[in-house]
């Protein structure tokens, strides 16, 4: 197998008194959609936002591409290529789809000795690349909060692909979605990884992610409970993986295996 | 010798005339070798400038000088200074009897609405019917008092002869100017303190009235001496606060070391300061005048 | 899931279903427990202060009887607003016309009794009514508008204070009105606001060499401190009311309920708009308190009366641990809040302080105890 | 069958130029779990709300025990039996538990003329009916923010039992829970609607809503496409509906059917 | 979902997917959509105001050159100020001492230059560095302690207030130093701020007789207007800095993300700790522009300086349509704010309205300002 893009080695975080991850592991190769299951609370929002520069580590390490890196903060992440779309959308609903689309990376054009965005190349792009999505927009003025809550996901989406992420992070992207919004969200994750990015996928919905997921992690209770390969594991297996082998309730049977 | 006195004054932290009477009293201070500070609410507000006279009084010094903004509200608290053993000398606003009322050993000032009247008595001498009178603290009820006196000298309605003009001094200026042209009639402005007084110098210079225009204003200061010097200000008011904080210091000192104290209030104004004598006013304007 | 406001939330979610011990989670003391409260700050707060001034200025009478009651109008003062201040701020809006409001009731008084010569307690009662009308008028303008109090209550701390110079100087040329002390003389309503209690114990207590008497002047042998003025009653009564209300009531649970998220608390069924209104109505009824016995003790009315007091009595809720966006706080807190502001102004002037400074000491103090009071709340609450 | 304990007839609302509904009609049944299902926007929310009081109605009628009500706002319909457990989550996370479970109907304990909260009861109650649902609190004062999603949900569900809802109405509760979580709330679902209470249960999910719905509602663009009872409609089919009927996205085959 | 701001989320969510026409929803008009911006109430109020005027106060002098570049100083110094607020406002804070560092920066320049002798370019420039490190500080203790602006600003009302005036007593005794304008005579620096651009231009209009020209007194001949004052020039440059800032640029995207959603602009790699810091810092500049004109135009510097002004930019900055929640407005709003603001302050005094009733009317405007714009948003948008 190739060198991970990235590979995080026995992170820990502890927030004051609690322990959110006490010694995580985990790699993505290009191409390839890492799921990452667990319980609420497990610490899959943590863990991510370790790799995505929100957090420092307590403990452990980040590798990227063999050598290890230190982020400073969310641009250093963005810099190496980690493009995230957090579970709280990490959008501006007052601002224009444009402006958010181009959040920290603005087109610039120089007029005199000065810098201004260029809106036009802006707007243009914005369109086409929400286009590729499939969604048109009315107009790329429209304010980020007037769009539904999967086309701000494809946005995030839109976004981080066109910034030639290395690693696309999504965090638990279907959970409000509607049946079609869900599959338009899994077909863009299947058009991602086939252009050669690594996805981590986060998601408590086990057919979802046995649908695009090429590996899978569990966390539980901020450990890895083990990471299984596509194939090597049935849905009713990692189900109960998810739930930390407990007991789930006695209406299990009518729901025919997988919640 | 090392006696402690305290004044309380009834002006809000800013505002500039009473830096006189702060220099003054640590002057006669340092002259008779007593310790004195200074007090005043910080917003102007009356109220709390009670509670600071009963706190000066629970910290029993050897006497308080306090100004009698209003003597309904300050009576209490000074009466019971007096009744503490605590000798009082009024200064500044008040007048005479209000100050043997509440149980002061003397009064040193100039009572703010007589000193309104006769400014306002003199300027009709002088052939003005009518005036605007630029009024930075309107809601301050003492200094208003010199507006009223002054209509009242005048024998004109107070109304809309006062303007609320705020202490920025763009805002003074430009308020002065905006009234002056929608009220061409205006026959005399008066200030009320260097506030107010040179922001309207600069608007009557832009105007073009400065000069033509009847001006008067109460209290001293670089601004309103230059005013006076160069024919913009017929006169100013100097009630000489530098008396009303020197005086009680020393008559104080002696009161408790030799148990003197002179026979008579003193009347510290008004006086009119114009052109003429204006060299040592001009000196110490803002500081010792 | 809703953001949750980060603040008062430090202990990490239990999981779901797992009543058992949670080894991902340090054990919390109970007595650490027991200090995870907004008024821990100013606990603190107030024992340093108090700490601070007994070295500094013992020997300037501030802690004789004279000096305590000097300090503690001041401190009931601001503790009247306060409570006003604190539950409203707590239904999650705050009023900027409170000074305002105190100038508009005394003139109100002294206009209706002085100068319109009707007997003082239809005064009073005039000005309550009212201010509690205006303090109305703020709310449904909240309401109805949808504006943030800031704004509404701005434009009402110029309006208010307008119309009070405005009403003064129209009416009797003045912005100063006196004379009400005669007016309130036998008056029973003036008597609850202006006058002193105890004062058969204060008697007795100099008669035992306990606090001080006058040696000369008219009043010679009489006690120096003659009885608590009636403030310092009030000022009790309001922060009891305010703090039983609070907490023991269910008016209390819906006015956290609408500062807290006023959204949801309309979903539960909590009449939020009723709740702010009666709590604006509230801070215009302390404020007139404030107003009505700051008259009846000094017998007169000035137009200046009251002005910046809505930042102090915000100033004291805020060290009192509540927080400014709502939905927590506690009157004992804003209490001692006021208890501290009341004591350092008055003690800077024991302390003999020079007083130009005494603003660099009012704000520095602020930040102190603002930042005291989170970093309390933080070290024990293990919160980052 | 028995009258339903609420009927909605022809609901329409308007937000401005918004139609949200145009004409919806739904009836609940004692002990029947009515499934509302349908795309992102499609008007649910809006309907629920209407149902509880929130939201006046534009046009149409509510009918409780066969005779017309118009509820003036929350605290009317509440009072009428009917419980919401809103999609936005209708929690004070600043407040206790106690205060919360209590919010609106606080038990009362006179002191002579006055009336406090009986705090006593109330925190007993509290335990007691969160340990019927299977919670344990640590205490009744925590704050609501302190506990999980799937606790809070919990708190919101027993807070309706407990006083005595005839209608219980879930909007999207198992979103964003995990599989334990998820299967606890379909339990408690189950559990209430053995009591005879009419349950309104709002999902994206094909599978939760078929694992404890009685009748499954599908609404699409602010209009009802109609109303299947159980074991009348087979999931694939429901899905369809729930879709609008539009082609979903390619990766489609690859989930087995359901979404 | 992460909850939306309710205001400028007017239109509906167009569904996934669904790129044709929504029969759902009734079709905005192009003219509607063009009208809806932040500035759009202020544009109506700005027109209505002066409407007003035009038919309450023509005859007065309030629209002779004259009069107009009376309202237009006045209104050009609530833009210096609002200007900087505005951005702070979207940026999601704001600053209450505003008006304390006016006066701050006037004695620093006063000190500097009269008293200590320094050239007046030096005191000049010292002012600005001082006052836009206290701006620093004032970001600084904002961003680490997360306290409220609000708090951490009013403390800085009173300590800059407090330190103003104990400066100017300590070292000179007073608390105006005037004298500046001899100080100030032939300095390069002073001049940027103190005088008058386009002489030349105003005595040619002169003499063409489109502008009055002094009948009699000392400036006989000259015409009534001579010049600009750099205080408008300063005003326009802000502005259009600002504006251009805001609109037209990486970091104004920054301003809006910082203000509109501070966390979800951290995520995406904002240095929004920094656009904070900034922030305040142009906010001290700003103040300090004011600061140095009003003592290069009067010659003196006074403790008292500035008074309320920070109500007074916001009030701007809120009349043009900015969210006081942060996130949304325009540079332009605050401007037409400050412009509306202007007018009628020295409009009311044109028109001859009784001067205590001053504050009434400026509350009643505030009032009636943000009620139309929320209202003139609400039926262009369809909104409820
Ligand atoms: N900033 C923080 N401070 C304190 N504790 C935190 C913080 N962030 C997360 N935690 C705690 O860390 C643990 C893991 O939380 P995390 O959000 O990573 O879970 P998750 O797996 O994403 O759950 P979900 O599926 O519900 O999104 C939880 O117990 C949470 O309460
Ligand atoms: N207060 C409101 N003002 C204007 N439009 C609204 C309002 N509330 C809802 N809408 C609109 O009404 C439509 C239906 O929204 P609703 O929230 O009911 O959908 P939903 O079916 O609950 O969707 P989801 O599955 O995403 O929760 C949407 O187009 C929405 O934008
Ligand atoms: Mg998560
Ligand atoms: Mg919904």
């Amino acid at each position: 197998m190739s060198t991970p893009l990235i590979e995080l080695r026995d992170i820990e975080k502890h927030f004051g008194a609690v322990i959110a991850l006490a010694g995580v592991s985990l790699s993505v190769h290009p191409g390839e959609c890492h799921c990452l299951l667990g319980d609420n609370g497990a610490g899959k929002s943590t863990f991510i936002k370790t790799m995505s520069g929100v957090h420092a580590p307590s403990k452990g390490q980040i590798l990227m591409g063999g050598s290890e890196v230190k982020f400073g903060g969310t641009r250093n992440a963005i810099e190496a290529g980690i493009a995230t779309v957090y579970q709280d959308l990490a959008m501006i609903p007052l601002m224009s789809v444009t402006r958010n689309f181009w959040m920290g990376r603005e087109p610039k054009k120089r007029v005199g000795p000065l810098k201004f965005i260029d809106f036009e190349t802006a707007n243009r792009v914005t369109m086409e690349e929400m286009a590729k999505m499939g969604i048109r927009l009315r107009e790329p003025n429209q304010a980020v909060g007037t769009l539904s809550g999967g086309e701000r996901q494809t946005v995030a989406i839109a976004r981080a692909v066109h910034f030639g992420a290395k690693v696309l992070i999504l965090d638990e992207p279907t959970s409000a979605l509607g049946v079609r919004q869900t599959s338009n969200v899994l077909a863009t994750i299947d058009k991602v990884r086939k252009k050669g990015i690594g996805v981590v996928f986060i998601s408590h919905n086990v057919r979802h992610a046995m649908a695009v997921g090429d590996r899978f992690t569990v966390l539980n209770r901020g450990q890895t409970l083990g990471t299984a390969k596509r194939g090597e594991i049935s849905p009713e297996e990692l189900q109960e993986m998810m739930a930390g082998g407990e007991e789930l309730a006695e209406l299990e049977g009518s729901l025919g295996g997988t919640v | 010798e090392g006696e402690k006195f305290i004044l309380v004054s009834h002006a809000p932290d800013s505002d500039s005339w009473w830096n006189t009477i702060k220099n003054a009293m640590a002057l006669a201070g340092e002259q008779v070798g007593a310790e004195v500070e200074y007090r005043n609410p910080p917003t102007g507000d009356i109220g709390d400038m009670a509670r600071i006279i009963s706190q000066a009084a629970a910290s029993n010094p050897d006497g308080i000088i306090t100004t009698l903004a209003d003597p309904d509200v300050l009576r209490g608290p000074i009466e019971d200074a007096v009744a503490k053993g605590i000798p009082v000398i009024i200064i500044n606003s008040g007048t005479p009897e209000q100050a043997a009322e509440v149980g002061a050993l003397m009064y040193i000032g100039q009572p703010e609405y007589d000193a309104g009247l006769a400014a306002g008595m003199r300027a009709k001498r002088d052939g003005v019917g009518s005036f605007l009178c630029v009024n930075h603290v309107v809601s301050n009820p003492v200094v208003g008092e010199r507006c009223r006196g002054f209509a009242d000298g005048l024998g004109v309605d107070l109304g809309k002869s006062m303007i609320d003009s705020g202490q920025d001094p763009a805002e003074i200026k430009n308020k002065v100017k905006a009234y002056l042209s929608a009220n061409p009639s205006t026959e005399a402005v008066l200030t009320l303190g260097p506030t107010s007084a040179g922001p309207t110098i600069e608007a009557l210079k832009e105007n073009g009235m400065a000069g033509s225009l009847y001006f008067g204003t109460f209290d001293l200061g670089t601004e309103i001496v230059k005013g006076i010097k160069d024919g913009t200000i017929k006169w100013g008011i100097d009630q000489q606060p530098f008396l009303q904080a020197y005086m009680p210091v020393i008559i104080l000192a002696n009161y408790q070391r030799f148990g003197v104290l002179p026979g008579n209030n003193i009347n510290s104004g008004p006086g009119f300061v114009t052109k003429e004598a204006l060299e040592k006013v001009e000196k110490y304007a803002g500081e010792y005048r | 899931m809703t953001a949750t406001k980060a603040e008062p939330d430090p202990s990490p979610a239990p999981r779901s279903g797992a009543p058992e011990k949670d080894e991902r989670v340090k054990e919390i003391s109970g007595f650490r427990k027991a200090m995870i409260r907004p008024e821990l700050g100013s606990i603190c707060g107030t024992i340093l202060v108090f700490v601070f001034f007994l070295l500094v200025a013992r020997d300037s009478g501030m802690f004789s009887a004279e000096g305590v009651l000097n300090w503690g109008v001041v401190s009931a003062q601001f503790a009247i607003i306060a409570a006003g201040a604190c539950l409203l701020m707590i239904a999650g809006e705050f009023d900027l016309s409170v000074g305002s409001m105190i100038g508009f009731s005394g003139i109100v008084i002294a206009l209706m009794s002085v100068t319109w010569d009707f007997p003082m307690w239809v005064a009073i009662i005039t000005a309550f009514i009212v201010a509690v009308a205006i303090g109305w008028l703020n709310g449904y303008l909240v309401i109805r508008t949808g504006l943030p109090s800031f704004i509404v209550t701005l434009a009402f701390l110029y309006i208010l204070r307008g119309l009070t110079i405005f009403a003064a100087i129209a009416t009797t040329n003045k912005t100063i009105i006196g004379g009400i002390r005669d007016k309130a003389e036998g008056d029973w309503l003036a008597a609850l606001f202006g006058g002193k209690i105890l004062n058969g114990l204060f008697v007795w207590l100099a008669d035992l060499g306990l606090i001080g008497k006058f040696v000369a002047g008219s009043r010679a042998g009489q006690p120096i401190v003659d009885g608590v003025p009636m403030l310092i009653v009030w000022a009790l009564i309001l922060i009891v009311f305010a703090h039983v209300l609070l907490t023991r009531t269910q008016f209390g649970n819906w006015i956290y309920a609408s500062g807290g998220d006023a959204q949801a608390a309309r979903y539960t069924g909590v009449p939020v708009d009723r709740v702010k209104i009666l709590m604006f109505m509230f801070t215009a009824f302390c404020a007139t308190v404030f107003a009505t016995c700051q008259v009846m003790e000094f017998g007169s009315a000035a137009a200046d009366r009251g002005l910046l007091k809505e930042f102090e009595a915000i100033i004291s809720v805020v060290i009192g641990g509540a927080l400014l966006t709502g939905g927590y706080g506690s009157v004992i807190g804003a209490a001692l809040g006021a208890l501290i502001f009341g004591v350092v102004q008055q003690g800077l002037f024991f302390a003999g302080v020079e007083s130009s400074l005494f603003r660099v000491f009012l704000g520095g103090i602020l930040l102190l105890a603002v930042i005291l009071n989170t970093y309390i709340r933080r070290i024990i609450t293990g919160e980052r």
